[in-house]
């Protein structure tokens, strides 16, 4: 309890920047679920291969150091991009590969749920295996092993007494809201957004109205893959490493935020997303680190018993009435 | 056409089985059902008409438990059911059809029915798993009640089959056939004759009546004029969630605001 | 079925197998009850000398066989008959499994450690201890449907386990060791002669619990699928098998048709609870030592495979299911490293081919089949029919 | 049908040929006649903590081969069971081990979770087994006649460091934070319990090896502001944690154990972020061989053979395959022979002297402390003695 008052401020900005990147890698739950409502478990795999499309680059462009100040809000944009392209263009393979098949074949979601972890198992081990031990020219047994690539100075941009916010955390959670900002008005605003919304309430419908589910289909793996990305390219800037099983306990989380902000709804996955955040590092503040997640899952058991549908759910729920 | 047909002669004494008493039915703004007073009477065939939206299955959904009236009570057979969970207002002897036919589609006839029938069934996991004799005498007896009615609603050459392969006139049937297996003392019929031929109308006609002569109460929706006049001893009229007219099948042809209702003209014409 | 008109090798290959398991499935149905006894009795002999030798030196080179039938396939089997019950019976999607075989292992651990207790009597105590959680578990979150009832239990089997990990009185991290084998009932040694020679089981003695010979814990093992398999198909061809039916089918129907469903889910859920945690009191006793570590959330996603693999709602599906997802990655040991990786891939590729399932019910397939548009539904999920009230909505 | 039953192969065929694929380019290995003698190697040859397994196995590697090289009448061949570092794996591979390979003696299980389960497997089938790295305290407890190994247990090296930290560091307040493992949370505990004695104050918090950010735990130690911080767990953690503290402005110097003893703590850390750093382990990396002639020669052959400096315990499982070359020299080739010889041994090792407890524990209880400069881990000396610049 001590620490949670004494160092409030700290946690909450830490709460708040990890539960940015919860909440954009939440999206992507969120939106192939609004479409498909399924659970991609492989898109913490997605969001894997954005770390390693930013540490890539990283490495492409000569691996800078210490970068800071606006130098470094660039590289971060050059990252995001990176990552974006990369985790947008992986998810739209996966879906090609692992989830179009059933859907042709009208497989159950239970079939894709088996086949999207056994697309999560092999992306993993792919890179655990095969491309990482290459691109970094390590030894094989060595691709199971964090890979890092430190190129942020990090100093506080803000200080005044308890309160600090550094400018890796700055940029997290201002560029997660940025994001969150974007998609919102693509979704709302453009025609391929507007047909995802249509999508999600009642395919039958969409396609009645000439949607194309395929394209809407790929659309919405592309942007949430994206999400994940550009949230890759953030995890790079906080935490500068990454390794085959970074997605594992993050997906899972971000799975958890987007169930707790109501599964289905975008702005449900910032709100989860920054809930989750802050629950695990006030939980670990009173309880200690080691109870964070058993907090976290327990909150969301709770909040689920008194809304069944979420924080913000009851919009699905009209939607699909 | 059927004017004959009409108007059964006898008129029931009047002891009512089920009674909503001032229901009042709200979902968030909107109204679906306004103070409604009704009172089916005990072996009388109660049909339940109104234009689309009057508020007819909302009823039926507060009847059986799926919406708890937002005031208002329900009283079956004396007691109260409002409040009382789904499968326990089916046990007390109310049964109902769906609109949209709501088989279990991908299991036999037989089993659809026997899944009513055991309704009444006391079978735990022990017993099941044991294979208790009153396990097996169960389910003997569920399985020749289940013959029975499916003989009874005349689908007794289609037992084995699966539900969604049989006809749509026998899936209607197959459905008051698993409602029968819980043995309701109040059946609710939500527009069973929808998407039937003159022929298979007819025979519905005849079952319906069979059903009331085995001493249950019947609740019918039905758009059907001709079927409701046929059988039918008395007849409520819903328009936008409140009753506009209630009475004998004749007094309800001839009911000035009814007609209004049906014609799309608003009976309080300003 | 067989569409003879595809012209697609791959789609004939599938219409080409699915109806060769239909026709078993045909023969099967009508064939005499003593005929069916006598397959009964022919896949018990072959259970019987599967751990023999012979067999093992193909099935498995790499690593002991009889152990091997142990856990993971033995216990993989009770643990996917269990999890049937809840995901291909009743139509709930369980995605934290694991926690009651961690209860059931734990049980075992703790009243075998600290109590002195036997394995007969754990194996009952730790029984009753899954079912009840399955029920405290189940009783405040079985009403969230479909993928939120998931990421529920997904939470518990997180929280069972990181609680564990955080509790010293049952050894944190380290886990509890020492747990005790099952008491050797006899030492009767099962004759030398050719006929059981023949079948590889001369010189075994099947009721001795050590820590080397793996057959006796496979024969445990085996009698408790036997149980299990018994329990669950009798309960299947029931009154709680259609209950569960009906409310995979339609939940709302099937409680406006009497079926109490919560009650029914709940069974479901408790004897799922209570398959599992069976396993966890073999796994423990036979392992001699648990840490939570043997319990991650991949094991729940594996049996959960295991049953969609094999054919979510058919108990000889599932146990198929059940024995590749446990046999394979130990098979291909050859390949190493990259087995994980192989083990994804084959996920991925069976469930293109056979999206219902090796070995799928026919009943379950046609509910499969009717996948419309998406993905198909799941008896239970968030966008089917939330309440009759949305299905026909104010009229 | 017959076309229809092809068709069916068919289907089956992305198991099956797996399979057969599979027995094709795994091999199996025979022991000859009765001049060899088989020992097993057991680990994680392949999952993510296999970089702490393959050292001690290469160390094995090299001690086996340099004995069949002077062609003695019993040679060794060493056979590997890869456990992927879990128990459930362990268990059935060492009965394969026992009973199908016949083995004479076994090199690990190297971690301590697979050891609890697989060990009363190898108890029972009388197979004496060394561990080169398992270290968890409690192995040594269960009266077991077969198990030893040949490295300090976690409250050795606990003491040890505990020790360094109060009277070398003279820290009065020390933050003890462990990875929630079986190895780095007993591991922590008897550090802790080691500073309070030596009159330090202390707190503690532990973090989740699957997580990515510390930052709960970065802000307890902040408001704790601690003069050294000891973490009990993995370098892979530990490099990550390093980073976060120094990130969140935590200058106290940081410590650990033989789970962090690895150039990938200063890697993950970052720039130099981990210098200073202090590792304790009761294990002997000496790549330079200055701590003694038999280090130096190790170290030169290591090189020689594999072309990589001496890691992390891989003078420990060149010890361990010593103990067995030993017992095999004295003419012991049966296992219940070779373990009787083992509670007689008593040979200058690499490491350590080669000689056990009746428990199966090393004699030697010395923990050495290791200074992350760079990239490298030269060795300070031992814990006793050793001073930090």
């Amino acid at each position: 309890m001590n620490n949670l008052f004494s160092q409030f401020w700290p946690y909450t900005i830490d709460g708040l920047s990890l539960g940015a990147i919860y909440a954009l890698v939440a999206l992507g739950y969120t939106m192939v679920y609004g479409v498909l409502r399924l659970i991609n478990f492989a898109h913490s795999e997605i969001f894997m291969i954005g770390t390693f499309a930013a540490l890539g680059t990283l490495h492409l462009i000569g691996m800078p150091a210490n970068v800071g100040g606006f130098a470094l809000v660039g590289l971060v944009l050059l990252l995001a991009v990176a990552g974006g392209v990369a985790s947008g263009g992986s998810a739209v393979i996966l879906e090609y590969v692992a989830y179009r098949p059933l859907r042709r074949r009208g497989a159950s979601r239970l079939a894709a749920l088996i086949s999207a972890i056994g697309a999560s198992l092999f992306l993993q081990q792919l890179f655990a295996r095969l491309v990482i031990p290459k691109a970094f020219g390590l030894p094989k047994e060595k691709g199971a092993l964090p890979v890092q690539g430190h190129f942020a100075h990090k100093s506080d941009v803000i200080h005044i007494g308890s309160f600090e916010l550094s400018n890796d955390k700055l940029i997290v959670i201002v560029g997660a809201v940025l994001m969150m900002i974007a998609l919102d008005m693509f979704v709302n605003r453009t025609k391929l957004g507007r047909g995802i919304r249509a999508t999600a309430q009642d395919p039958e419908t969409a396609v009645l109205m000439g949607v194309n589910i395929d394209r809407i289909v790929t659309a919405t793996f592309a942007l949430g893959g994206a999400m994940a990305g550009v949230a890759a390219a953030l995890y790079m800037l906080r935490f500068e490493e990454t390794r085959f099983d970074v997605g594992f306990l993050l997906g899972i989380k971000a799975f958890t935020a987007a169930v707790l902000g109501g599964i289905g709804n975008l702005r449900g996955a910032l709100v989860g997303g920054i809930v989750l955040g802050l629950i695990e590092m006030y939980g670990a503040a009173v309880f200690g680190s080691q109870w964070q997640d058993v907090v976290a899952f327990s909150v969301l058991v709770l909040v689920l018993m008194f809304r069944p549908t979420g924080l913000l759910g009851e919009s699905l729920q009209q939607a699909r009435a | 056409m059927s004017e004959t047909a009409a108007v059964p002669a006898e008129k029931k004494a009047g002891v009512p089985t089920l009674e909503l008493r001032g229901i009042t039915m709200r979902f968030g703004g909107v109204v679906a059902i306004n103070d409604l007073n009704l009172t089916i009477n005990e072996g009388e065939i109660f049909a339940l008409i109104g234009p689309n939206g009057a508020g007819k299955t909302t009823v039926f959904n507060v009847v059986t438990g799926v919406y708890q009236p937002t005031e208002g009570q329900v009283v079956f057979q004396d007691s109260r059911i409002d409040g009382k969970k789904r499968f326990q207002v089916t046990k007390r002897g109310v049964a109902r059809t769906f609109q949209n036919v709501r088989l279990f589609h991908n299991m036999s006839a037989m089993e659809n029915v026997l899944v009513g029938a055991d309704a009444h069934h006391r079978t735990g996991l022990a017993g099941a798993a044991l294979g208790l004799p009153w396990h097996r005498r169960e389910e003997r007896d569920g399985r020749a009640k289940a013959r029975e009615l499916m003989e009874f609603v005349g689908i007794g050459h289609r037992m084995e089959e699966t539900a969604k392969n049989l006809p749509y006139g026998d899936q209607r049937r197959l459905e008051i056939a698993r409602a029968l297996a819980t043995d309701p003392k109040l059946l609710l019929l939500d527009e069973p004759a929808a998407g039937m031929n003159p022929t298979e109308k007819e025979e519905l006609q005849g079952l319906i009546k069979r059903i009331r002569d085995t001493g249950r109460t019947v609740l019918l929706i039905e758009h059907d004029m001709s079927l409701i006049m046929g059988i039918s001893d008395r007849i409520a009229v819903l328009d936008f969630g409140q009753k506009i007219a209630e009475g004998l099948p004749a007094e309800i042809q001839n009911n000035q605001r009814v007609i209004e209702a049906y014609l799309g003209v608003p009976a309080d014409a300003s | 079925m067989n569409d003879s008109t595809n012209t697609n090798p791959l789609t004939r290959m599938r219409g080409g197998y699915t109806s060769f398991s239909d026709s078993i499935h045909d023969r099967w149905a009508t064939a005499p009850r003593w005929a069916r006894w006598v397959v009964y009795l022919l896949l018990i002999v072959l259970a019987i000398a599967l751990p023999a030798d012979g067999i093992g030196s193909f099935m498995s080179p790499y690593t002991d066989w009889p152990t091997l039938l142990f856990f993971p396939i033995g216990g993989y089997i009770l643990l996917a008959i269990g999890l049937n019950v809840v995901v291909g019976q009743a139509g709930m999607l369980d995605l934290g499994y694991v926690a009651f075989f961690a209860i059931g292992g734990y049980g075992m651990a703790v009243f075998g450690t600290k109590y002195g207790w036997s394995f007969w009597e754990i194996l009952v105590v730790g029984v009753l201890l899954s079912a009840l959680s399955g029920i405290l578990l189940g009783a405040p979150t079985l009403r969230l449907r479909g993928d939120y009832l998931a990421i529920v239990t997904l939470g518990f089997g997180e929280i069972v386990r990181k609680t564990a990990n955080n509790w010293n009185y049952i050894g944190g991290p380290n886990g509890i060791g020492g747990i005790p084998h099952p008491p050797t009932l006899t030492e009767w040694t099962i004759p030398d002669n050719g006929l059981f020679d023949a079948i590889g089981i001369g010189g075994v003695q099947p009721f001795k619990y050590g820590a080397l010979d793996g057959k006796p814990y496979y024969y445990l093992m085996l009698v408790l699928i036997i149980l299990a398999i018994v329990f669950v198909k009798r309960l299947e061809a029931s009154r709680v098998g259609r209950a569960w039916a009906s409310i995979r089918e339609d939940e709302d129907a099937a409680e406006l048709m009497g079926v109490p469903t919560f009650k029914f889910k709940l069974a479901a859920f408790a004897i799922g609870a209570a398959i599992g945690g069976a396993g966890g009191v073999m796994y423990a006793s036979q392992a001699v030592s648990i840490i939570p570590t043997n319990f991650p959330f991949i094991l729940s996603a594996t049996i959960l495979a295991a049953v969609v693999l094999g054919g979510s709602g058919n108990l000889p599906g599932v146990i198929l299911g059940a024995f590749l997802v446990a046999w394979i990655p130990e098979r291909i040991r050859g390949l190493q490293e990259y087995r994980v990786l192989v083990f994804g891939a084959v996920l991925v590729i069976l469930m293109i081919f056979r999206p219902e399932g090796l070995l799928p019910s026919r009943r379950r397939k046609a509910e499969l089949a009717e996948g419309e548009g998406g993905m198909g539904s799941m008896g239970a999920e968030v966008g089917g029919p939330v309440t009759v009230g949305a299905g026909e909505g104010v009229e | 049908m017959r076309s229809r039953l092809i068709k069916v192969v068919g289907v089956v065929a992305a198991s099956a040929t797996l399979a057969l694929g599979a027995s094709a380019c795994g091999g199996k290995s025979k022991s000859g006649g009765g001049d060899t003698v088989t020992i097993g190697f057991m680990g994680d040859l392949t999952g993510e903590n296999s970089g702490l397994v393959i050292p001690p196995k290469q160390g094995a590697q090299l001690a086996i081969d340099q004995y069949n090289a002077t062609n003695p009448k019993v040679k060794i061949t060493l056979k590997t069971y890869d456990s992927q570092g879990k128990g459930e794996q362990a268990v059935p591979l060492a009965k394969q081990a026992i009973t199908k390979d016949k083995i004479a003696a076994l090199i690990g299980p190297t971690f301590s979770g697979e050891s609890a389960q697989a060990d009363p497997v190898l108890e029972e089938g009388k197979v004496p087994n060394i561990s080169s790295s398992a270290t968890n305290a409690a192995l040594a407890t269960h009266g077991w006649k077969f198990w030893h190994r040949v490295i300090g247990n976690d409250n050795v090296q606990g003491t040890g460091i505990g020790e360094f930290i109060s009277n070398s560091l003279k820290a009065k307040k020390v933050f003890v934070i462990n990875d929630s493992s079986e190895y780095g949370k007993p591991l922590a505990e008897t550090v802790k319990a080691t500073v309070t004695k030596g009159g330090a104050q202390t707190s503690e918090d532990a973090i989740d090896v699957q997580a990515s950010d510390y930052g709960a735990t970065v802000n307890k130690v902040k408001a704790f502001a601690p003069d050294a911080i000891f973490f009990g767990g993995y370098y892979a953690q530990g490099g990550k944690l390093i980073k976060q503290l120094r990130e969140g402005g935590v200058k106290a110097r940081f410590l650990s154990g033989d789970g962090s003893l690895d150039k990938g703590l200063a890697q993950g850390a970052g720039g130099t972020n981990a210098d200073g750093s202090v590792i304790g382990c009761p294990c002997l990396i000496d790549p330079s061989g200055t701590a003694s002639a038999a280090s130096k020669k190790f170290a030169v052959d290591y090189k020689a053979k594999f072309n990589a400096d001496p890691a992390i315990y891989s003078a420990e499982g060149y010890d361990a395959a010593t103990a067995y070359i030993e017992a095999i020299k004295a003419g012991n080739t049966t296992p219940e022979k070779i373990n009787d010889y083992l509670s007689t041994i008593d040979k200058p090792g690499v490491s350590k002297e080669i000689k056990f407890s009746s428990t199966g524990e090393p004699t030697a209880t010395d923990v050495y402390v290791y200074q992350v400069k760079g990239d490298q881990l030269p060795l300070l000396g031992n814990a006793k003695n050793a001073t930090v610049k």
